[in-house]
């Protein structure tokens, strides 16, 4: 039952009994493992941050907790049973809820199915509709989420549907829940909802275990930390042992500052206009200009409009009405060629659908633009490898394999090929969709730097994110979005980080700042 | 490609449906408009058509279809697929005209036969589940092991059944053929179950993402088997229906093309090969659909190599309609 | 285009229910129609397409436009009682082409029957006949399995001499495509094959084909008596054909019919001649489309 | 269970493949096997089997199909589907035979078949591509309006062609037939496409994820357009082959049963029918496999009723072997 050999993850008397005791389990993918004898307990009333770099395994910890995956050697102990291996229903059965870092809605369905998918309240092989939606209008209220449930899943947004899953799960009870990454691709409004759930969920006595990138939230919010590193635990604490700096020496083994360098004055030139924008209640009226060498942010809740955003400019799509034009000459809406043949190039926030072929390998992914916009006619496995590698090393792509199928990369690191796709194709404008959305601390710094480059180099960039952070560590001036509409914008000097969210929450709002780059325009 | 299905196409002029005044919104608008069409123009050339005889006809001619496609769109729904159905259906018949033939009592051949196809649905399903095989390819395998099946069990010969089973296959309750009623109770059946039971919804999520749904703890294994054993029993009792109404089997019965008569009907009535998405209802319009122009072709003399072309033409354009109208979601 | 039948009392419709559209049926319609013209008869047709339910779906859309009888070229070969069932049901007589069981007389207002025993007998007469005592070796090349094939095939087998050994039988499916790829594996397995029966001559000239190509000069023994088929008598390419008109087969049945509904004393139950044909007397096959 | 396909399945009796040593994870292996098992027992069983002649005479038998089978490869794998490809062979048959007999040069005969083939592609892919019907359903459709297509330019009736391209179906190069080499041809050139073009790798990726490779800046209507106009091409192509090995046309050439046999070729090769993934290898193995299995029943005198198991039966185990293997990737 217990591991006498394994005495240092184990704490003195007085504390509860784990909830989930993981013992020396393995887990192989095609030969190279991607987590290596990993111990770790969880216990309960307590919130259990795991972090690592992208790649660590954490994502692969935890789909063996849910049963995702079978480890090769090891034992998951669960209420004092131990178990080689757990499937879905049994880790269910043992009170194991888990958020996967992919979203994972039956998009067909409805809300409230969603909410209640394979536990469907029924009476005598019925389901009953009212208790059904009933429940699930309680789990999302939990969450302060105010969501008609008879919505089908695939018309919500990524940030809708993320409180949908954790939702559903916070439902199903247990003892024990899994958050990997909720919050990757939240505003702060919606990130803040999660994180107050779990506070309550953990002072009821729940076991938490709450996997972000994002090192301030993870610090605010857990109990205990442990750092994988490469497939190995490499440090574990109590949360008031770790401070920032020791806790990014423990994942990446050295320091990561990221600054927003001084930068030169943006060129006369507007690299990228939007002019008069409107689509649906999504965008109701946008004016946005981008210099050459200039990063102008859009700030606002993840998801709605942001996406609707990437859906116009990339072509996917055409709006309601407006116009826009790149490095001054108009483009059409609706017309993805044309808006690549501009040298717009698009960044999606979605990079699950809109970004990556997942059968396909990581190095035609990373090359499936710039050969395309090339005219290449051959293609030779070995060649698009040199091609592909300055790239792969400028993004430090990571896989366990030399070039698998994109989709068996962890999150992160499909998110660095999705930047290294778009970014290394020689762009004049970019839209990046919450960019860094799932890489580590430290990938994010490069990434960050990557951009600054691009926009040295000359490339008006438009940033469309929900974190104020990032907005402010890259862009010169933000606008900022609230329900389909520019409501202010700033000057990234002349504001601070609370007064950006707050003008984004809708708290105190400011007048525009008249501002020939940058134009909100409320009506 | 799949996934568009699900997603609006990009850049597609999109939502003509979300265009459209809300009273046009009626889902299978395009399936029933070209019903419509073929009606009015059927009853404008000959008074033969709309007449009380003649539409029976259709629905007892339809009513063995009808039954395979229905439990296929169940299936297809949980993104399952049985090209096998008319198969079984194929065996089904010549097992039961063998038994009857044979002397068993006509109670325990219907019984034998509809739990032999059970077990063949049963067996479908095992290989589905439990190995990595589309289920396209199962099933198509098992379709052609089937059709031999059928012949073995005939000895390559018709078999008669007389009588026996004639009040299913020429009775009728209350003026409407008792197979038209067997069909139409079965439909509406699957219609229930799979809008308000926790096994049709359970269904849907399996066919929307079958991992999701098993995350979620559904019993997708158990779920699968069941679905393709029914699929099998109501293969089965297409079979019943069919030697009812033949008063035989012979070589000729079930097989390939009541197959694909059947999952033309399925998917002109808008469920997803994909899975996610399907309704009885669609189903049922598109069998008739198939069954009004094969008559209309008739009434209306029209040659039959004419009838292939026609049918083809018709199918087509019913689709279209039938996507043009659905684009929207 | 107007509304066929039941119009003019007196003038007899009547409904062909075609079993497919290979070229024996493409003829027999034709005959039918040619025919029930002579007679001044109307004639609705549907097909089949080798479906047995659609044959009875067909059988109901005849009745629904009241004809006076039904002729039925049956899918199965052997009759199915739910089609007579039906029609009498409904009070209209059925006429069956092409049947080779028997089916119950009563039932029927008549038939033309195909005797495929027969056929088969014919063919292997010339078989035992051509080989003169000596021993020799035959492949025979089916139909598809099922009733039609099994018959002509087993009347083959059955009358076939002592002399000659049946080394080899496969099914080319009615299919030319198919009969030349099994024509091709038998001769392999069979190098020294003398004769081979093809169960029709569709099948036949694939399996010419794929002799041609082995160089072997298999005497090929097939079945229709299509122009083509009688050519490829003529240029030696095949020793022998059983002639058995589909013409002759729709001529019989609409004149029966007709003999019957006007009360004639017509036989009801008659059987379709055929002969057998060679080099020899290539006049006497009855002209298979006309 | 179109997820399942591409990712692992959540806790499946996961990678076999995996757990394999190096040396056994050859691509197809499981297809490899069972084609092995069965050469050695036909080989066992009889000597006729293992020899030139009856060799080149099953690369022979199952060069037309090849060329279906390849074609649909390559549209299947992005995500496409051609139902009515056999029915287009069917159509050019009629059409190459139609235009001979009424004296027509025989190129020309060749050239007006390839690009009335090549058109009917074109119009399966247009209306694939700007609707949203699935294509599945759109060629089923065709497939049913040129069989009677067929039927209409051969009057009813088979027409023969008599020597004219008796070169194609009866000649051979160094001792190889014609139509190997040209269906050897074909594959390769469709397997070069398919590695080493960027044309091919786009299939991949529309197959793998439309919209993804229409944002890439692929361009995914043409390409769909393109693929389905092949498609019909190579369809035409088989037609002229067939024609020329059957010196003839007739109403049952081609049509589903042909179609039938390229499509289980194509999925128990590997090929996905969700899209973005699939080998002409794969195909090549299936055709392989489906030709020596007819071959092996004629040689081995298997009673006609027992063909249709066999062939399922098969069918069904290879495509398990294939995916216990494949069930890692
Ligand atoms: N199914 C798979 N096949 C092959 N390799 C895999 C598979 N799943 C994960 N891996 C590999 O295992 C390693 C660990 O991945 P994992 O998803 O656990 O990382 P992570 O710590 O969650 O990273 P991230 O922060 O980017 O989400 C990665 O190198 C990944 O490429
Ligand atoms: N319209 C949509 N909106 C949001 N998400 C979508 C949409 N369409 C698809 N998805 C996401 O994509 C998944 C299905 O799409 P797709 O078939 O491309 O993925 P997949 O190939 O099954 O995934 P993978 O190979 O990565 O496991 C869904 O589970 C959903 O998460
Ligand atoms: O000639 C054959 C005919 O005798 C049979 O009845 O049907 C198939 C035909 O090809
Ligand atoms: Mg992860
Ligand atoms: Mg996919």
């Amino acid at each position: 039952m217990t591991a006498p050999l394994d005495n240092a993850v184990e704490a003195p008397l007085p504390v509860a009994p784990p909830v989930i005791r993981v013992r020396g389990v393995v887990k192989r993918f095609g030969g190279a493992a991607a987590l290596k004898g990993v111990s770790v307990d969880f216990r309960p009333g307590e919130i259990h941050a795991l972090m690592g770099m992208n790649g660590a395994g954490k994502s692969t910890l935890v789909q063996l907790l849910a049963g995702v995956h079978a480890p090769d050697a090891g034992t998951i102990e669960v209420g004092g049973a131990a178990h080689d291996h757990l499937t879905p229903r049994q880790a269910r059965r043992l009170g194991i809820a888990t958020v996967p870092q992919r979203r994972e809605l039956v998009l067909g369905l409805t809300v409230a199915e969603n909410v209640m998918l394979g536990a469907l309240p029924g009476r005598g092989g019925f389901v009953d509709r009212r208790a059904m939606r009933a429940t699930a209008r309680d789990a999302l209220r939990q969450l302060g989420i105010d969501l008609d449930v008879d919505r089908t899943v695939a018309d919500l947004t990524v940030p809708e549907q993320t409180m949908v899953e954790v939702a559903r799960e916070v439902n199903r009870g247990g003892d024990a829940l899994i958050l990997d990454e909720p919050t990757a691709c939240l505003g702060a409004e919606d990130a803040e909802q999660i994180r107050a759930l779990v506070r309550r969920l953990s002072a009821a006595g729940k076991a938490v275990i709450y996997i972000s990138h994002h090192i301030d939230e993870v610090l605010g919010l857990a109990d205990r930390l442990t750092v994988l590193r490469d497939g190995e635990v490499v440090a574990g604490a109590a949360a008031g042992e770790m401070d920032e700096r020791s806790l990014v020496r423990a994942m990446v083994g050295r320091e990561v500052v990221s600054v927003r360098p001084p930068r030169r004055a943006p060129r006369p030139e507007v690299g990228l206009a939007l002019t008069g924008l409107r689509d649906g209640r999504f965008i109701e009226h946008l004016d946005v200009e981008v210099r050459r060498g200039e990063i102008v942010a859009v700030l606002g809740p993840a998801g709605d409009a942001q996406s609707r955003l990437f859906d116009l400019v990339s072509g996917r799509r055409r709006p309601g009405g407006g116009a826009f034009a790149v490095d001054g000459r108009a483009v059409p809406f609706g017309r993805v060629g044309r808006s690549l043949g501009a040298g717009l190039r698009c960044v999606t926030g979605d990079r699950r659908t809109l970004g990556l072929v997942p059968e396909l390998s990581v190095d035609e992914n990373v090359m499936l633009a710039h050969d395309r916009l090339h005219r290449r006619r051959l293609h030779f496995p070995a060649a698009l490898a040199r091609r592909a590698a300055p790239l792969r090393e400028a993004y430090k792509v990571r896989a366990l394999q030399r070039n698998p199928a994109v989709g068996r990369l962890s999150g992160g690191n499909q998110q660095k090929v999705l930047l290294a796709k778009w970014l290394g194709t020689d762009p004049a404008a970019c839209f990046l969709e919450e960019p860094t959305n799932g890489v580590d601390v430290a990938a994010m710094a490069e990434i960050h730097a990557l951009i600054d480059a691009l926009a040295d180099r000359g490339v008006a960039v438009l940033l469309a994110s929900s974190s104020a952070e990032e907005v402010m560590r890259l862009a010169a001036s933000v606008l900022a979005v609230r329900g389909g509409r520019a409501v202010a914008g700033f000057d990234v000097d002349a504001v601070t980080r609370e007064e950006l969210i707050a003008a984004v929450l809708g708290g105190a709002l400011r007048e525009p700042q008249p501002r020939p780059a940058l134009q909100g325009d409320p009506t | 490609m799949t996934t568009t299905a699900t997603a609006a196409g990009p850049a597609a002029p999109a939502g003509l449906k979300e265009r459209l005044p809300g009273f046009l919104r009626i889902p299978h608008l395009g399936l029933v408009a070209v019903i419509a069409v073929v009606v009015v123009f059927a009853a404008s050339r000959t008074d033969k058509f709309l007449t009380v005889t003649n539409l029976l006809n259709v629905s007892r001619q339809v009513a063995v279809v009808s039954i395979i496609a229905g439990g296929l769109t169940l299936l297809m729904t949980a993104g399952g697929m049985d090209f096998s159905m008319a198969s079984i259906t194929g065996v089904g018949t010549a097992v039961a005209a063998q038994l009857i033939e044979g002397g068993s009592p006509v109670w325990q051949a219907v019984l034998a036969t509809l739990g032999l196809a059970t077990l063949l649905g049963l067996v479908n399903g095992v290989a589905v589940t439990f190995t990595n095989v589309a289920p396209f390819v199962v099933t198509l395998a098992t379709a052609t092991l089937l059709d031999g099946v059928k012949l073995l069990v005939l000895g390559g010969f018709s078999i008669s059944i007389g009588l026996s089973l004639s009040w299913l296959g020429n009775g009728a309750v209350l003026g409407v053929p008792t197979l038209v009623v067997v069909a139409a109770a079965v439909l509406i059946v699957i219609g229930i179950v799979m809008r308000h039971t926790v096994f049709g919804r359970d269904a849907f999520a399996i066919g929307g993402n079958e991992d999701v749904a098993r995350l979620s703890g559904v019993k997708v294994a158990r779920n699968k088997l069941v679905l393709y054993a029914v699929a099998g029993l109501l293969s089965g009792l297409a079979a019943i229906m069919l030697v009812s109404r033949l008063a035989a089997s012979s070589p000729e019965t079930g097989g390939l093309a009541l197959q694909l008569e059947a999952v033309a009907a399925v998917v002109i009535g808008g469920t997803s090969l994909a899975g996610g998405r399907g309704t009885v209802v669609g189903t049922a319009l598109g069998v008739v659909l198939l069954g009004i122009v094969g008559n209309v072709l008739n009434l209306l003399q029209i040659s039959s190599y004419y009838h292939l072309v026609a049918t083809g033409a018709v199918l087509l354009v019913a689709a279209v309609f039938n996507s043009l109208h659905k684009s929207g979601h | 285009s107007d509304d066929a039948g039941g119009g003019d009392e007196d003038a007899i419709t009547i409904g062909f229910v075609n079993g497919s559209t290979t070229e024996f049926h493409t003829c027999l319609e034709q005959s039918v129609q040619d025919a029930a013209a002579d007679l001044g008869v109307e004639v609705l047709v549907a097909n089949s397409q080798q479906d047995a339910a659609k044959e009875l779906s067909n059988i109901e859309d005849m009745i629904a436009q009241q004809v006076d009888a039904v002729v039925v070229q049956t899918v199965s070969a052997d009759a199915l009682e739910g089609d007579i069932a039906k029609a009498n049901g409904a009070g209209v007589p059925i006429f069956l082409t092409s049947i080779v069981a028997d089916a119950d007389p009563e039932a029927l207002l008549g038939a033309v029957e195909t005797d495929l025993h027969g056929i088969g007998a014919a063919a292997a007469g010339f078989v035992t006949e051509d080989s003169a005592g000596a021993p020799v070796t035959a492949g025979i090349i089916a139909g598809a399995p099922g009733a039609a094939s099994d018959i002509l095939v087993g009347g083959f087998k059955d009358a076939v001499g002592d002399n000659v050994e049946v080394v080899a039988e496969q099914p080319g499916m009615f299919d030319r495509a198919t009969a030349q790829d099994v024509a091709e594996n038998m001769i392999q397995g069979n190098p020294e094959l003398d004769y081979v029966f093809v169960a029709n001559e569709d099948m036949a000239f694939g399996a010419l084909n794929a002799f041609q190509a082995a160089d072997s000069d298999v005497k090929i023994v097939a079945n229709n008596g299509t122009d083509a088929g009688l050519q490829a008598i003529r240029d030696g390419e095949f020793a022998a054909t059983v002639a058995n008109s589909p013409y002759v087969l729709g001529q019989m049945a609409v004149d029966n019919i007709v003999g019957l509904l006007e009360d004639q004393e017509v036989e009801p139950i008659q059987s379709n001649p055929f002969t057998l044909i060679t080099a020899d007397n290539l006049d006497d096959a009855p002209g298979y489309c006309g």
